[in-house]
């Protein structure tokens, strides 16, 4: 169900202690674990972790895409323009999805129905959401297509998806989402399947697009150069919790949690050549295992005793936080 | 620089594009490798870099024989393997090895690792059970794994184990030449180093001969002695690899250097971006002249005439552009 | 798409001649003639027969002068019912398990296709056991199980139709229905395999995330899909379908191929059986060519 | 650090039991409830026919004529039939029969299927268009007169009704394993293998065939029911089992025609036939669930 | 279970649905005068010279008849197309008138010259007539048959005149006339239209199709579908029209016995071919008024291979017989009130009944095969039953595999074959003991005994007595009836004593009959004129 709130200087999404688990038959797999955050209007948040961080299904969870079961969504808000998604029935969800809240996904390949044509997919948020005539809606398709830089759109929109690259395929993907003009797109690793020059295209793209529409974009990737240039803040995800979160300057400027720096240590870009590279032991947790305490205690060159107790995300800059026992309490410098 | 140890000659691996169910007929031909020729020497790393569809996959695979080539030699050790018929080929393959790309495809998810690597090793020649044994802990701790797991079916490891198994597995047979395709893409950040770091560990210490191939220029930069550049088929740049990362002497490898994120904002932010427009040309319908001709910024009317070949620029680097003086 | 049709055609040509000779030759090798009869049929008589039908020449000799008569549509003349042709008698009989077939495909299909998609909207639930349970059981009772059972209670219990024969409209309902139960349930189960395959595909997601509502994600996004197993299954199962069951035609009394096939077989009737044959495998390849082109038109990667 | 041994205590040298995708199959199928119902009724049934005629009072021929069609008493638990025999006994031998055919014929098809349809998949080009187009072939002749031809060479006997049920059922196995040997040849896997150098003969026994298990395994199942079907088709061609002896399928076959007079003739067999059927069938829709791959990921 | 459920469920659906229920084809047709038939089999021809089955007789007696007919009772010989005959003192040759008023059903006369050129036909050996020898009692008929004689002229068959036929035969042949009335070989065709559509003396003449068709019976062809049904209506031409109280016959050529039940009983038939056996009982018990059983003029039995080594001893084959409890075969198995055979040929047929009887004796048995060497079936290899696939033969055949086991401790195999496969085996004489039967052509004990003559090729058993011989081809040609009864009692008396073969029951024809037909009798040839019989509402 929707409940209404009553708040004026509301951000555009607030998400507060999310959890998601996913109940499989080897236990509960934890995979988002109290985590909150907000985005303003307009704003760009990046999302990085490695993969099962939870950077996804954070995003999955507040657009309902979760598979039910087995996941479930435990407790949490996620208020988005006075609505909160995560009660929202389907019909409801359904409402705002595609429509100011878009989502864009990580492999274009397999993203786009192989069945229909490019025409039919790019139009069906306006079909389904703004009771457009087919025609107009087809003009406003070309348009579109044209607006993230395909040729020959009003051809090219009657082919199938496998008739096109995997670049153009992400381009329709973003021309779809866009089509409604949301106030928010999610951007789930749009461009970890593509070549790093179509990348660097894509993000060109996003960038212009937000900035023509003005709206808010939450980024998911592993790739932290991707974030650096595209966000403007960036929260850091590991094993289904935000480890640190601030504005991106900070964030690789003057990382504060171990994982953040140890992550940025082990890129080869940043190393000199030749050099072996930093490593950081071990795996990520098993979540299906309950983990008290700091979940990246294990493979920490700075951990102690302490961090076996709960630790929280705590505020310590301007809107920088992060969830390190010790670095709260200013025990380690990186 | 030492002796030449693999030289790959005029390389051409072309396909027949076929189409219908049962009248095939060829519509056209892709010619994914396209004249490639170079040589390494013994434990040289040589980093090959390109767009998806330049045809470093298909160089590597034809390069080991899993293609069968169009035209070309690839002369290993002496021995040029695109003449050996199918058994001498067979006996030749403990030479040369591959690594691939996704670990989860890349190993057999029903034998065990020990089986794994037994069976490689039994391939080529009779060795003892307890022969075998030890060899496989020898090299289950040499690829940082430990030997208690040699029961174990792959899908109870991770990403990175695995690729650690699939390296162990071509090293079983002692080759003198790996060739890992995109080993690494398929993993996360903090996986990564740990592979490169081993990778470019066993190339120093069994003077392997590796071709490492990735989209990721700074990853190949990292582990490679020199760079090879692929765009349609073709090497478009080579060149001892600190070089060619910081000062690209092709457009294309110049774009390519440029697109890859910094993961430093300021940086990031600062620098001169050279964005490449439109995907690479289909390879069933190259451009005339210089492939890349038609993403070119520095394109002239000249560049559509004729195929630019591999020119020495500098002594130790070569480029396929013949404006490459006018614009460096 | 004409050059993929004619080639296709072209194919068949081998085929149809392996499977001629190898029919040839196999009804011949199986023992017993076809004017063997329980009543002594004098040897002279027998000699006539054998002379007026060719079959004193050589067995080789036989065989070239039936290809000669193939080659011109003529599939000889039947050696049981002495004034028809086999050409007449197919003629006679297919056109009846073609509508029976026809009816049965489309009831196979109506309820296959509804029971599966309705099993997989939620699979693993009271609603997908139900629906898998019902069609398990088209597969677990045999037609001859059916069939009777049908006949004794809407033919001899309701008095809704008749028991046998292929007379009125109504007569098509039952046997029909015995026949079209037991594809019903592997359609059934097909869809559903197919639905739930293309439901969890990357791209359903993309257009939940678009909005769409479940109806829509059926019909437009998951149904041409989903039904892509069905289609090939269709192929060897349309021939077998519409060429007659002889266990149907058998317990209702209908004038089809396939009795009429096994029948012949058991008669010995050689070019009966051969001409049969041949017309199944015509059949086959026919009903191949047509999945083909209905998957190449339902799956836009593929092409002619 | 320098190169980390990713896991922990790599101090003792003995190996560690890995657990086999057969054995986190079974782990899977044992929380299926459905599947361990059918495994467990499948046991029950086979005991019940393979041990039952021992410690039956009567024998699956003895006729006692002033015991016509009798329903079911306590005498005879599940009646007698036309012959005064006892249904229980014939039952229990009537599975043996339908078990062992079903269970044979599927081996013959699965052994001859298997191997073709490897082989056609593996080698590819102009070898599999053949061996396909041969399939083909044989898919348009008729089954019927295939069955007298064999009956009539090689004698009737049991062995032989399942060879050439098997010999046709083949032809499917054949096709999906091809299927399913085309999409696993271009797995990575595989190409390792061809890098090796290893022989084809080992690549198709130990990579390729095991890895297409899970399909094999589900169409066998499928197969077995299908088989005691045909072997009911066949006997009601009169190319079936040999009287006195019969199957499950015969006696459904006799008993359809007399459910109005006899209705304990039709519905006992028919109760075990579907029994079996169905416990196959969860059997094997639990075996693929537990073989799968992605679900075996997650 | 599900089975069984399901039957309940919807037989209470039937039962509260039970009112309103349509009106059944049979009640329609009693109405139109229309017989439903069930007829088994689809026919292989209407052409009365071509055709071989007992179920295309049905058929084609509703379209011809023959000089001589069947009294619908007794079957005795009484005027058909012919008014009257005279036969010559020695038994040889025979002269027929035929009617004035005769026609075909184009409206052209019976002449003596349609059967002159009709007997000619049938028996032109181009033809392929798979019952010529049944002529063969004329005059020549067997040579002309065989191609020993090609000029026609010689054959015993001349026309005096248009209206009158001469038959001269070879021998006196008592049962001449029964065979003349009851068997279609010794009908005419319209030899006009035979030619119109195809070369007359050879197989694959057109003529038999509806529209085509020229006959001279009560009723003419109107449709023919293939496996569905043959529609006979009334031929206005024919002599004794206004004495038809039929409008026609629809014969149903239903193979399977439980499909042809089912659809008697769903008001589709007046008369079925058969009743499944497991159903007499039901009828008998619930439906007597619907059942009918006639003795039928056929044995069932099992021939003995003579060549095989086990069973050459007379005294196994003795031994084999007397353990046979025939009356337990036909109360449990066949349950269709057949009579158990003692003997070859049935009782009364013609008025012979055999003397020579056999009996059933487990001890005399016993004793025979100890006799025989073996005590308890010792030594003995397994007795092979060898039969075609049914239902009926595979119970009996079970059966005694059971008694041979308990009564005498011999082991026997069944060996089940397809038909044509089973006819192969036969005619090889590669069986041991096998199931046969035989149906009289003619009511006489010659139709029954000269099978067994040792060139008889319906004898298959190896088995051949020279005096046998000649006891039955002296009796073939006698013309006093006792004197040839007695010759058949000796043969018969010879057989039995031999015993090539175990007689195990005679047949009887069990099959339903709707009461509204009458005029029909039971009769042991199963032949029920058609022009007699009638439809007619039971009263409530």
């Amino acid at each position: 169900m929707c409940e209404p709130q009553k708040t004026d200087a509301m951000p555009l999404l607030q998400v507060k202690n999310l959890r998601t688990y996913f109940h499989t038959r080897n236990g509960v797999v934890r995979a988002v674990d109290d985590v909150s955050f907000e985005i303003e209007k307009g704003e760009t948040l990046g999302i990085v972790g490695e993969s099962g961080s939870g950077k996804s299904v954070t995003c999955y969870s507040l657009l309902g895409l979760i598979p039910q079961p087995p996941g479930r969504i435990e407790s949490g808000e996620a208020i988005f323009d006075n609505t909160d998604l995560l009660k929202c029935s389907t019909a409801e969800l359904n409402r705002i999805r595609g429509k100011r809240i878009a989502m864009i996904f990580q492999d274009p390949m397999t993203s786009l129905n192989p069945y229909m044509r490019i025409e039919d997919q790019l139009i069906e948020p306006l079909l389904i959401h703004e009771k457009t005539g087919r025609q107009r809606a087809v003009e406003l398709g070309v348009q579109a297509l044209k607006d993230v830089g395909i040729q020959d759109a009003a051809q090219r929109i009657r082919s199938y998806p496998h008739e096109f690259s995997g670049g153009m395929r992400q381009r329709v993907m973003i021309a779809m989402a866009l089509i409604t003009k949301p106030d928010l797109l999610i951007a789930d690793e749009p461009t970890t399947a593509l070549d790093v020059t179509v990348q660097a295209q894509i993000i060109e793209l996003v960038k212009r697009m937000q900035a023509e529409r003005g709206m808010a974009v939450i980024w998911i990737s592993h790739d932290l150069g991707v974030v650096a240039g595209l966000c403007q803040r960036v929260n850091v995800m590991y094993a289904g919790r935000v480890v640190e979160s601030g504005p991106t300057t900070s964030i690789y400027r003057s990382p504060k949690h171990p994982y953040n720096h140890a992550l940025q240590k082990s890129i080869p870009a940043l190393q000199p050549k030749g050099a072996e590279l930093y490593t950081i032991a071990g795996m990520p947790p098993d979540l299906s295992k309950p983990v008290t305490g700091c979940a990246f205690m294990p493979r920490c060159e700075f951990a102690q005793d302490i961090c076996r107790a709960p630790v929280e995300l705590k505020k310590d800059g301007p809107g920088h936080a992060t969830a390190c026992t010790r670095a709260q309490r200013g025990e380690i410098n990186l | 620089m030492a002796e030449t140890f693999l030289e790959v000659a005029g390389l051409k691996t072309h396909f027949p594009v076929e189409r219908g169910v049962i009248l095939r007929r060829r519509v056209g031909l892709v010619k994914a490798v396209d004249g490639v020729s170079f040589s390494l020497a013994r434990g040289e790393i040589l980093g090959l870099v390109g767009e998806s569809g330049c045809g470093k996959s298909t160089l590597g695979r034809t390069i080991l024989q899993l293609i069968p080539p169009t035209e070309g030699a690839v002369i290993l050790a002496g021995k040029n393997l695109a003449g050996l018929n199918r058994s001498e080929l067979r006996a030749a393959r403990t030479d040369f090895q591959m690594i691939f790309q996704d670990p989860y495809a890349s190993l057999n998810p029903r034998m065990t690792v020990f089986d794994a690597l037994a069976e490689a090793m039994r391939a080529h020649r009779d060795i003892s059970t307890g022969e075998i044994q030890d060899r496989v802990a020898t090299l289950m701790q040499k690829v940082g794994l430990s030997p208690r797991f040699v029961k174990k079916y792959p899908h109870e490891f991770s990403g990175g184990q695995r690729q650690r198994i699939a390296i162990a597995r071509a090293l079983a047979v002692e080759p003198k030449l790996i060739i890992a395709d995109e080993p690494v893409s398929a993993l996360d950040v903090s996986i990564q180093a740990q592979i490169i770091n081993l990778l470019a560990k066993l190339s120093r210490e069994m003077q392997l001969t590796l071709i490492f191939i990735s989209h990721d220029l700074s990853v190949v930069k990292h582990i490679s002695d020199r760079i090879a550049v692929m765009y349609m088929g073709r090497i478009v740049e080579m060149g001892p690899a600190a070089q060619v990362f910081e000062r690209p002497l092709h457009p294309y490898t110049k774009a390519l250097v440029s697109a890859v994120p910094i993961p430093d904002p300021a940086r990031e932010h600062q620098r001169q971006r050279l964005i490449l427009s439109g995907d690479p040309p289909s390879p069933m319908n190259p451009p005339s002249g210089c492939a890349f001709h038609p993403r070119c910024a520095y394109a002239k009317a000249d560049c559509s005439q004729a195929v630019p070949t591999l020119e020495a620029f500098d002594p130790t680097r070569t480029t396929a552009c013949i404006r490459a003086r006018e614009i460096n | 798409m004409f050059r993929f049709i004619a080639a296709r055609l072209m194919q068949t040509v081998p085929v149809l001649f392996v499977v001629a000779t190898l029919t040839f030759f196999m009804v011949r090798l199986v023992p017993g003639g076809p004017f063997d009869a329980e009543r002594n049929v004098p040897p002279e008589i027998k000699r006539e027969l054998e002379a007026y039908y060719g079959l004193d020449k050589p067995v080789f000799h036989q065989y070239l002068d039936y290809l000669g008569r193939l080659l011109h549509g003529d599939l000889g003349p039947s050696y049981k019912y002495a004034n028809r042709s086999v050409n007449e008698m197919i003629a006679a009989t297919f056109p009846v398990s073609l509508q029976l077939g026809g009816m049965a495909l489309g009831l196979a299909l109506i309820f296959g296709v509804t029971a599966g998609i309705i099993a997989s909207l939620r699979p693993n639930s009271a609603l997908d056991y139900t629906a898998s349970s019902i069609s398990m059981m088209g597969i677990c009772l045999p037609t001859f199980v059916l069939g009777p059972l049908f006949i004794l209670v809407f033919a001899l219990n309701l008095r809704w139709v008749n028991a046998s024969g292929w007379f009125d409209a109504a007569d098509r309902i039952l046997p029909a229905a015995t026949l079209g139960i037991a594809y019903a349930a592997s359609i059934a189960r097909l869809t559903r395999g197919g639905m739930l395959e293309i439901l969890n595909q990357d791209f359903i997601r993309t257009a939940r995330a678009k909005g769409a509502s479940s109806t829509r994600i059926i019909l437009r996004h998951t149904l041409r899909g989903g039904l892509l197993p069905v289609v090939s299954y269709l192929g060897p199962a349309a021939a077998g379908i519409l060429t007659g069951s002889f266990v149907i035609e058998t317990i209702f009394q209908i004038p089809g191929l396939g009795r009429h096939f096994v029948t012949s077989a058991f008669n010995r009737d050689f070019t009966m059986v051969t001409g049969i044959v041949i017309f199944y495998a015509v059949l086959i390849v026919f009903f191949n060519l047509l999945v083909d082109i209905v998957q190449i038109w339902l799956n836009p990667k593929l092409k002619f | 650090m320098t190169q980390s041994p990713p896991i922990t205590n790599a101090a003792t040298t003995t190996a560690e039991p890995g657990a086999s995708l057969w054995h986190d199959a079974w782990l899977r199928l044992r929380k299926n409830r459905l599947a361990i119902f059918g495994g467990a009724a499948l046991i029950v049934i086979s005991l019940f026919c393979l041990i039952g005629p021992a410690c039956s009072p009567y024998t699956y021929e003895q006729q006692d004529f002033s015991q016509y069609a009798k329903a079911p008493s306590t005498q005879h638990w599940f009646g007698t039939d036309k012959l005064g025999r006892d249904q229980m006994t014939r039952i229990m031998h009537g599975g043996r029969i339908s078990l062992g055919v079903g269970i044979c014929a599927t081996l013959v098809s699965l052994t001859i299927g298997v191997l073709y349809g490897a082989l056609a998949g593996f080698i590819g080009g102009k070898t599999d268009a053949t061996l396909m187009r041969i399939v083909d072939i044989l898919y348009a002749l008729p089954f019927t007169v295939f069955v007298i031809l064999l009956m009539v060479v090689f004698g009737r006997n049991i062995v032989l009704l399942f060879a050439a049920i098997g010999a046709v059922e083949w032809l499917t196995m054949a096709r999906i394993v091809r299927g399913q040997i085309l999409t696993l040849k271009k797995q990575e896997f595989i190409e390792a293998a061809i890098a090796l150098g290893l022989r084809k003969r080992r690549i198709i026994l130990r990579h390729l065939i095991p890895n297409a298990l899970g399909p094999i395994i589900v169409y066998t199942t499928l197969t077995i029911p299908a088989v005691m079907l045909l072997e009911a088709f066949l006997s009601f061609l009169g190319l079936g089992v040999q009287p006195p002896m019969s199957s499950w399928g015969t006696m459904i076959k006799d008993g359809a025609e007399l459910m109005e007079e006899f209705p304990w003739l039709l519905v006992i067999p028919a109760a075990f036939f579907s029994l079996t059927l169905f416990s196959l069938n969860f059997l094997g829709d639990g075996l693929r669930d537990a073989l799968d791959v992605r679900t075996s990921k997650d | 279970m599900k089975p069984l459920s399901l039957l309940l469920i919807l037989t209470t659906l039937a039962l509260v649905s039970g009112c309103g229920k349509r009106e059944m084809r049979a009640d329609a047709a009693i109405r139109e005068q229309i017989l439903l038939f069930g007829s088994k089999s689809e026919p292989q021809d209407l052409d009365p010279h071509v055709v071989q089955g007992v179920g295309e007789h049905n058929i084609i007696s509703a379209l011809m008849e023959g000089l001589v007919a069947e009294d619908p009772k007794t079957l005795n010989p009484v005027p058909g197309l012919a008014e009257r005959w005279e036969i010559s003192p020695d038994g040889k040759v025979y002269t027929f008138h035929i009617r004035a008023n005769a026609r075909w059903s184009n409206g052209d006369p019976v002449t003596a010259d349609d059967f002159v050129k009709s007997y000619r036909r049938i028996l032109t050996p181009s033809l392929g007539s798979l019952y010529s020898y049944m002529l063969h009692p004329m005059k020549n008929a067997k040579a002309f048959n065989e191609g020993k004689i090609t000029d026609p002229a010689q054959l015993g068959v001349k026309s005096i005149d248009a209206r009158t036929l001469e038959l001269t035969l070879e021998c006196p042949t008592s049962y001449l006339l029964h065979a003349m009335a009851s068997h279609y070989t010794w009908w005419a065709v319209h030899m006009a239209t035979v030619e119109k559509h195809g070369d007359p003396y050879k197989p694959g003449n057109k003529w038999t199709r509806p529209g085509s068709y020229v006959g001279n019976g009560p009723f003419v062809l109107t449709a023919w579908v293939p496996n569905s049904v043959i529609s006979v209506r009334r031929n206005s031409n024919y002599w004794d029209a206004a004495a038809v109280r039929l409008n026609g016959v629809d014969f149903l050529p239903i193979e399977s016995v439980d499909s042809e039940e089912r659809s008697f009983r769903a008001g589709q038939l007046h008369r079925t071919e058969e009743v499944p056996n497991g159903k007499i009982d039901a009828y008998r018990k619930d439906n007597p008024q619907l059942l009918r059983i006639d003795d039928y003029l056929g044995n069932y039995y099992y021939r003995l291979n003579m060549t095989n080594s086990a069973l050459k001893d007379k005294r196994v084959r003795l031994a084999l017989n007397q353990a046979l409890d025939r009356q337990a075969i036909v109360d449990t198995v066949t349950r269709g009130g057949q009579k158990p055979a003692f003997s070859f040929t049935p009782p009364e047929t013609a008025g012979y009944t055999s003397r020579a009887q056999l009996k059933f004796d487990i001890e005399g048995a016993k004793k025979l095969l100890a006799d025989a060497g073996h005590p308890d079936g010792k030594g003995l290899p397994p007795i092979e039953i060898h039969y075609n696939t049914s239902e009926n033969h595979r119970a009996i055949a079970e059966a005694i595999q059971q008694m041979w086991k308990k009564n005498l401790g011999v082991d026997a195999t069944l060996r089940n074959e397809e038909w044509k496969v089973y006819l192969d085996t036969q005619s090889g004489g590669t069986y041991m003991t096998s199931r046969a039967g035989w149906i009289a052509d003619y009511p006489d004990p010659n139709a029954f005994l000269e099978t067994f003559l040792s060139y008889s090729g319906n004898n298959r058993t190896g088995w051949n007595n020279p005096e046998f011989d000649r006891l039955i081809q002296a009796a073939s040609c006698e013309n006093d009836v006792n004197k040839r009864h007695e010759l058949f009692q000796q043969a018969e008396a010879l057989l039995l004593d031999e015993l090539p073969l175990i007689p195990i029951y005679f047949y009887t024809r069990v099959y339903l009959l709707h009461p509204a037909v009458k005029n029909w009798h039971a009769n042991y040839q199963d032949h029920h004129p058609f022009k007699h019989v009638y439809l007619e509402v039971p009263a409530k």
